[in-house]
């Protein structure tokens, strides 16, 4: 029993250094569906945020596992510890909105971030890449750069991202539209974790490496995967467009194996998202005829900007996700919120 | 010559409620053959369990080549040269005979590794001393029993034993095996300058190759070191069960209404049981009476339904019955079985008092919807419980913390709650103090008189004697014959003692 | 200092009982059983994080809490009544999920209504387990093995089966009993679930004969066969008790997410393993099988779940929870091999 | 000759070979590609690091236990050897030392505890494994170690010479062939093994069970480790989740190569040809594109068999030895 009680008395003195609070009052929580790459940048966003808006706090917690279980009882333990906006990317379409309802009810404001919940729902906005936007024009860069005609894989993220669904669907439309030329030979979802997709992807290229002639990635781990897969083969035949922006893909950009990335906007979802939380606490609301965007799970979406990066401009990538999101913030109370 | 190589004197041990060993002593000469006799529950298994150093002596000596000796663990009489065949095998089966033998100090290449050759070599002598041309890289699991048997002495002997101890070596070998056997042991004794303790109930085969005989009985010597040759069969019969305590002369009346309650025709098992015919008439005892291994457990567990009945008819009451479990012996046809190994078999320790008596009636006394509260127990078991004086504080007693002989007492008390018609004994007052024994037996009277018949089986003659009606004697899996119990102990028990050695 | 009455290894305390003991004022033995220790210690972590965090006592924690501590308590039990016969279901979460999914299927895709559903999802459950029971009784093999073997089965074809995609449009009637809230708001109707679970388990094992001859089974299968019960049938009973609390479990689940998702119990239903080891083991039922206590069980899956939640609430990091709850686990079993020695090794009243 | 010959039929392994032979034929004709050189190429990379953790479970089989923790124990030291050289700049050879101790650290913990408190080794294992999974997760935050030094990286991908044969699977081979050696010619392997064919004779022996035991979990921990590194250097960077798939295979490989989970009877070889056949089908199922989800079903249906098959062979013996031959 007296080991417990030292670990309880330690973080009792740990809990009051905590980061020195703003002038506002808003606590922000953003929670990502499990441990990925892709959220390392809303940590950075959040503390911006605090020294840019004045929060009181804007901490980036993770649940330990991609479970909507583990993130539910998280999001419920950090409203408990007094976080009073959450920032939530949907550990499940639908599942997620329950807990938001329920936050809804404890006068708590949420919104989904890069990733939207199926309406109806009680999140305030889904602000994030229209990631089937982004994959529809991905998937046509590839096929610009294959010639238009020959067969592609399509490798993508965890079935219960709600992302996966809209990608599979966008790069199916973008494929339609090239005319029969291009065909779609397999698609291997659930592998955005290292081990699965290693063993899933490099498998893939073994046995269909010589038939495929153009692979698009829509999920992070993929696209590293892939992309090293590539760069190991030495293969330059293979035409390949990836996704984010990990060193890995850039790299193999440079090198030439891989033609281009679409880029999401990570930084900028955190960011404005916790600027967006500050507004709706301080009593401003949603205008009614707002220009929402609307993709097949909500019509209450703002893009987050989404841009095509090749070797021309793999240098200059930071700057170009920092503009666009500086022009959202510029323009988004005007257009979105009376205060 | 003959100074003693292992010497026990005044050896005591007790186990909660009985007292196992009484100032029992024992003395093997060097290069002798030595048999160690007794009847179950006389000790005997005690005292091999302390010369291999399984127990502790609670107080006496234990000398070996005439200086005292502490054996902690079997580890440690290996140590001191004091070898063991057991019954179950100690080989590993699956490896090699050559790796068995020297498994405990393998010869090293160079390289530390194993030099499977030199085991072969070397394990090669040993196997020759027992006669044993097989090719050390055999795996044991091929050899047959007999074989292993003859590959354990060897590792014995490997292992620089000075005494060995063969317990029961025969009981699975045939005639021819068991004969090369002996021929065999005399020769290590007489080259190898070993001395054997001989364990067997088999008294032909303690008359062909012992020297010496010790006998013990009801945890006393009843003889030390006898030479063989002033010994016969008769006079080693009469050590061993000889007891001329009275024979509690039942009055039971032999009435002559013979409905026969179970009758069971040419019965075979699959444990090897050949055409065994049962008449058990109502409120009558019948005695099964055998040495260990002639078969009368595993009899009774074939006929509750444990092990499978090959072919014959078990009739209850005339009608032609299928008992496929203990389950159905004793809600469809009333048959209880209290088991002879109290601790594993009959009772559950971690449990108390109140639900070891009941286990066998809660389906009977629940109602609706199965309920059974501990009141409605205990107004049904209470009677039992002090009828049978139970000493125990509370019916909510651990069975741990009770005695052996109110354990037992438990383990009978469930049955009579049951209300069976037919009540198997196995070996009732095996290590219980002679007062709960004497109360036991007057009990299984009683519960005759009541009208329940019983089947009683036992190995200790006096019981066997005053208590059954008709005792039949098993031999080997078969029976050997019946003897009508006129409980007179001298007739009956040398017609029995005929059945036995025939 | 040996009670007047060495209480019945299950029960908490009969009232009766307390009654007499408190009248000629002798110590009640319940204070020795495990169960009182265990009560004190959660008190005494409510006390502790309800100062330390301002959050903990809040309407909101609490409500989430009465949920969590509803599904570990039937996870707990539904593992209690396997460790009863000396086993253990590894497949426990491979069978909770693919009971919630077939239910999920029922309802969404064949319309079927929420009651009758629910009714087929417990009889899915309690025949997976009883796939469990069969094997292992009529193999012989140790149901460690056997259970580690069908997790995997259940688990592949559930996820062949429904592709991995989750029921999400699940009757409005069945997702909100998970979101509705009792006694002001402050507990979730599921806990209630639980609890009357825990009650009917304790009245089953301890005032019926089938109850007690699953008890006896466990704790010495020969002996109990020779007295006339049939073990492998209650081992079997034990297992598809087993499936049906697990099915249980997994329904209270799924009203709690609002839809039945393949992975709603981690990989192979593998996350539910620990709480389900740690209610039990705590609680004082034995590793080695034939003795239990269900409200023992009960105040483990709320010790560990009030644990779980304090580190949380604490800021002591999510991250370090699984390996103070392992530490737990450690201590509670080493525990648990204390009092089985113990209770074998008291004097012997002659 | 044909001595030689029928023991050769009766050896576990002789079997599994014929099984790999044919599978690898059928394949082979219907796909071509499947003897590519790039698909030996991943066939062997991903047996390498499967090889080790089957052998790492299969000498705790030998001892008759079951150790739950062995992927925990290989996530640990993923990261710790990945977390090490990033953080902390140690050099590899230092970190590799470091990353088989801990290793040797946590498997002595389980043998040690084990033994001490006599509780079976597999709820023992189940508790560490939370403990060194929870350790993980603590020290990582669930965020990957990515810089890893190149010469870790190159290694991951390296191939001998120009041959499809991949640097991966060399350590495993060697490592093969020497638990080989172990367990059939070393006194250690054999007191293991005769350990697990019954504790009782062992002990009658002077075999000491505590040092049997311990010494099995640390080589298992040893070997689990060395499996944990080998998957960094193949994934180029540390993640803790690591090792959280391996609890399947390690039974199903050594159990599918005749493994008595009751203990005493193990081999090496055939173990290592039930991960070859494990690794083949798995491969088959991307080639004839068939649900990734059928290898979990292939994996406990190929555990149940070999349970039932040896479980048989076992009552067949035990008949025998009941009945009273009385002839």
């Amino acid at each position: 029993m007296k080991f417990l009680f030292s670990i309880v008395a330690s973080s009792a003195m740990l809990l009051s250094s905590s980061v020195i609070a703003g002038s506002s009052d808003t606590k922000v929580a953003l929670v990502p569906g499990g441990p990925h790459p892709y959220f390392a940048a809303w940590e950075r966003a959040g503390q911006d945020a605090v020294k840019d808006f004045g929060l009181g706090k804007a901490d980036y917690k993770v649940p330990a596992e991609w479970d909507l279980s583990q993130q539910n009882e998280l999001i419920e333990s950090l409203v408990g510890k007094g976080y009073n906006a959450v920032l939530v990317f949907p550990g499940d379409a639908v599942g997620t909105n329950k807990i938001l309802g329920e936050l809804d009810d404890a006068g708590i404001p949420t919104a989904a971030l890069a990733g939207c919940v199926e309406q109806p729902t009680m999140a305030k906005m889904c602000f994030g890449t229209d990631t089937g936007h982004s994959a529809y024009l991905g998937t046509k860069q590839l096929i610009k750069s294959m010639g238009g005609k020959g067969k592609i894989a399509h490798f993508t993220g965890f079935l219960v991202d709600p992302n996966t669904t809209l990608r599979i669907k966008a790069v199916e439309k973008a494929v339609g539209e090239a005319g029969g030329g291009v065909e779609i030979i397999q698609v291997i979802a659930d592998i955005d974790a290292y081990e699965p997709a290693d063993e899933k992807i490099n498998a893939f290229m073994a046995a269909q490496g010589g038939e495929v002639d153009g692979i698009v990635t829509t999920a992070w781990v993929p696209a590293v995967v892939a992309s090293q897969a590539l760069t190991n083969m030495g293969d330059k035949r293979i035409k390949m467009v990836g996704i984010d922006h990990d060193e890995v893909v850039l790299k193999a950009i440079k090198d030439g194996y891989v033609h281009g990335t679409m880029l999401q906007n990570p930084y900028g979802q955190g960011y404005i998202g916790s600027y967006v939380m500050d507004k709706i606490r301080g009593g401003c609301t949603f205008k009614s005829n707002a220009p929402w965007k609307s993709t097949a799970q909500t019509n209450q979406f703002i893009d987050s900007g989404t841009v095509f990066v090749d070797i021309s401009d793999v240098d200059t990538y930071v700057d170009a996700m920092r503009n666009i999101s500086l022009d959202i913030l510029k323009t988004f109370e005007g257009d979105f919120l009376d205060c | 010559m003959n100074e003693l190589c292992l010497e026990i004197n005044s050896a005591n041990k007790s186990f909660p409620g009985v007292k196992a060993l009484d100032q029992a002593n024992f003395k093997l000469k060097k290069g002798s053959i030595h048999a160690l006799l007794g009847e179950n529950g006389a000790g005997k298994s005690t005292l091999i369990k302390i010369i291999t150093g399984v127990h502790k002596q609670d107080s006496g000596l234990l000398l070996i080549n005439g200086k005292e000796k502490i054996l902690n663990t079997p580890n440690d009489a290996t140590k001191f040269g004091i070898s063991v065949v057991h019954q179950e095998r100690n080989l590993i089966r699956r490896f090699s005979v050559g790796e068995n033998l020297m498994l405990n100090n393998l010869p090293k290449t160079a390289l530390g590794l194993i030099d499977y050759d030199k085991i072969a070599i070397q394990s090669k002598k040993w196997l020759e001393i027992m006669d044993l041309d097989i090719d050390p890289n055999t795996t044991v699991s091929e050899l047959t029993v007999a074989k292993m048997q003859l590959c354990e002495i060897a590792k014995a002997l490997s292992l620089k034993a000075e005494i060995l101890l063969l317990d029961e070596p025969t009981s699975s070998l045939s005639p021819q095996e068991s004969e090369n056997l002996f021929s065999l042991l005399r020769k290590i004794v007489r080259d190898e300058g070993v001395s054997i303790v001989f364990v067997s109930h088999k008294l032909e085969e303690v008359f062909n190759i012992c020297d010496e005989v010790t006998v013990l009985r009801d945890g006393k010597n009843a003889c030390t070191s006898e030479s063989i040759n002033n010994l016969d069969r008769k006079k080693l019969v009469k050590l061993m069960i000889g007891r001329e305590e009275q024979i509690v002369k039942s009055d039971r009346k032999s009435d002559d209404n013979k409905d026969a309650i179970l009758t069971l025709t040419n019965i075979k098992t699959e444990l090897g049981h050949k055409d065994i015919q049962l008449e058990l008439n109502r409120a009558e005892i019948i005695g099964l009476y055998g040495l260990v291994g002639a078969g009368r457990t595993e009899l009774v567990k074939c006929l509750i339904g444990l092990e499978k009945i090959t072919a014959g008819s078990v009739k209850i009451n005339g009608k032609d019955v299928t008992i496929d479990s203990p389950k159905t012996a004793l809600e469809k046809f009333k048959i209880g079985y209290i088991s002879e190994d109290r601790k594993k078999e009959g009772l559950i320790l971690i449990h108390n008092v109140l639900d070891n008596t009941s286990i066998t009636i809660w389906s009977q006394i629940k109602r609706a919807i199965g309920l059974v509260t501990d009141k409605m127990i205990a107004d049904k078991i209470n009677p039992y419980i002090s009828e049978l004086e139970v000493k125990t504080p509370s019916i909510y007693q651990l069975i741990s913390n009770l005695s052996g002989g109110n354990q037992q007492k438990i383990s009978v008390a469930k049955w009579l709650a049951a209300g069976t018609d037919i009540l198997i004994i196995d070996e009732p007052t095996v290590g219980i103090d002679i007062k709960t024994k004497a109360y036991l037996h007057k009990l299984i009277i009683e519960l005759a008189d009541k009208g329940t018949s019983i089947i009683l089986i036992s190995s200790d003659m006096p019981e066997m004697i005053s208590l059954s009606d008709k005792i039949i004697v098993m031999k080997d899996f078969q029976i050997a014959g019946i003897v009508e119990n006129d409980h007179s102990y001298d007739s009956v028990s040398a017609e029995i003692m005929e059945y036995i050695h025939k | 200092m040996r009670g007047k009455k060495n209480p019945f290894p299950l029960s908490l305390w009969p009232a009766k009982n307390i009654m007499k003991t408190l009248m000629n004022k002798k110590i009640p033995n319940f204070i020795f059983t495990n169960q009182f220790g265990l009560l004190c210690l959660v008190l005494v972590f409510i006390a502790i994080f309800s100062t330390v965090t301002d959050g903990f006592t809040s309407r909101f924690n609490i409500f989430a809490l009465s949920r969590v501590i509803a599904i570990d308590i039937m996870i707990g039990l539904a593992m209690m009544v396997v460790i009863l016969t000396g086993g253990l279901n590894l497949a426990l979460g491979a069978i909770g999920v693919s009971a919630a999914m077939f239910g999920g299927w029922c309802m969404e895709i064949m319309g079927i209504p929420v009651i009758p559903s629910i009714i087929l999802t417990l009889s899915m459950g309690a025949f997976l387990g009883w796939v469990n029971g069969i094997i292992t009784v009529k193999t012989g093999v140790h149901s460690f093995i056997v259970t580690l073997a069908t997790m995997s089965i259940y688990f592949g074809f559930m996820t062949m089966l429904t592709e991995a995609e989750a029921f999400r449009r699940l009757p409005e009637l069945f997702t909100d009993f998970g979101s509705a809230k009792l006694f002001n708001k402050y507990v979730s109707p599921l806990l209630l679930l639980s609890v009357a679970t825990c009650f009917i388990l304790f009245y089953l094992f301890r005032f019926t004969d089938i109850g007690r001859k699953l008890i006896a089974a466990g704790a010495n299968p020969e002996a109990a066969e020779l007295s006339g019960i049939s073990v492998s049938t209650m081992f079997i009973h034990c297992h598809v008790l087993s499936g049906l609390l697990g099915a249980l479990a997994a329904i209270m689940l799924t009203t709690r997410i609002g839809a039945a998702i393949p992975s709603m119990a981690g990989q192979l239903g593998m996350d539910w393993l620990l709480p389900a080891f740690l209610a039990p083991v705590i609680g004082g039922t034995l590793l080695s099988g034939g003795k239990l206590s269900v409200f023992g069980t009960m105040l483990g899956a709320v010790l560990v779940t009030l644990l779980t939640n304090g580190l949380y609430l604490l800021d002591v990091g999510e991250f370090w929870i699984r390996f103070f709850l392992g530490i737990i686990l450690l201590f509670a079993v080493l525990l648990d091999k204390a009092r089985e020695y113990f209770t074998l090794k008291s004097v012997i009243v002659s | 000759m044909n001595i030689k010959l029928t023991s050769l039929f009766k050896k576990d392994w002789f079997g599994l070979l014929i099984v790999v032979l044919i599978s690898i034929f059928i394949i082979a004709t219907i796909k071509p590609t499947f003897l590519s050189p790039f698909n030996l190429y991943v066939l062997m990379v991903s047996t390498s690091y499967m090889l080790i953790i089957a052998l790492a479970q299969m000498i705790i089989i030998a001892i008759g236990q079951m150790n739950l923790s062995v992927g925990a124990i290989g996530g640990l030291v993923a990261i710790s050897f990945s977390g090490l050289m990033e953080v902390y700049q140690i050099s590899v050879p230092m970190a590799v030392l470091m990353g088989l101790l801990i290793g040797v650290g946590c498997g002595f913990l389980n043998g040690y505890i084990t033994v001490k408190s006599g509780i079976s080794a597999f709820i023992i294992t189940l508790a560490t494994l939370y403990i060194f999974k929870g350790i993980n997760l603590g020290v990582t935050e669930a965020e990957p170690f990515y810089n890893i030094p190149e010469t870790v990286k190159n290694f991951g991908n390296a191939k001998v010479g120009n041959t499809p044969i991949p640097f991966l699977i060399v350590i495993p081979i060697v490592i093969t062939f020497l638990m080989w050696i172990f367990m059939n010619r070393t006194e250690t392997g054999r007191h293991m093994l005769a350990y697990g064919n019954s504790i009782q004779s062992a002990e009658l022996l002077g075999i000491s069970s505590s040092k049997v035991v311990i010494s099995a979990h640390v080589i298992s921990g040893l070997l689990a480790a060395i499996a944990g590194m080998l998957v960094v250097c193949r994934l180029q960077l540390g993640t803790p989740n690591i090792g959280d798939s391996w609890l399947l295979p390690s039974f199903a490989a050594p159990v599918i190569g005749g493994a008595i989970l009751a203990g005493g009877k193990v081999d090496v070889i055939a173990t290592a040809l039930g991960v070859l056949i494990v690794a083949i089908i798995s491969q088959a199922l991307v080639i004839f594109k068939i649900d990734p989800f059928f290898v979990q079903i292939f994996l406990g249906l190929m555990i149940l068999l070999a349970v039932f098959v040896n479980r048989y062979r076992e009552y067949k013996q035990e008949v025998s030895r009941k009945i009273f031959n009385i002839e």
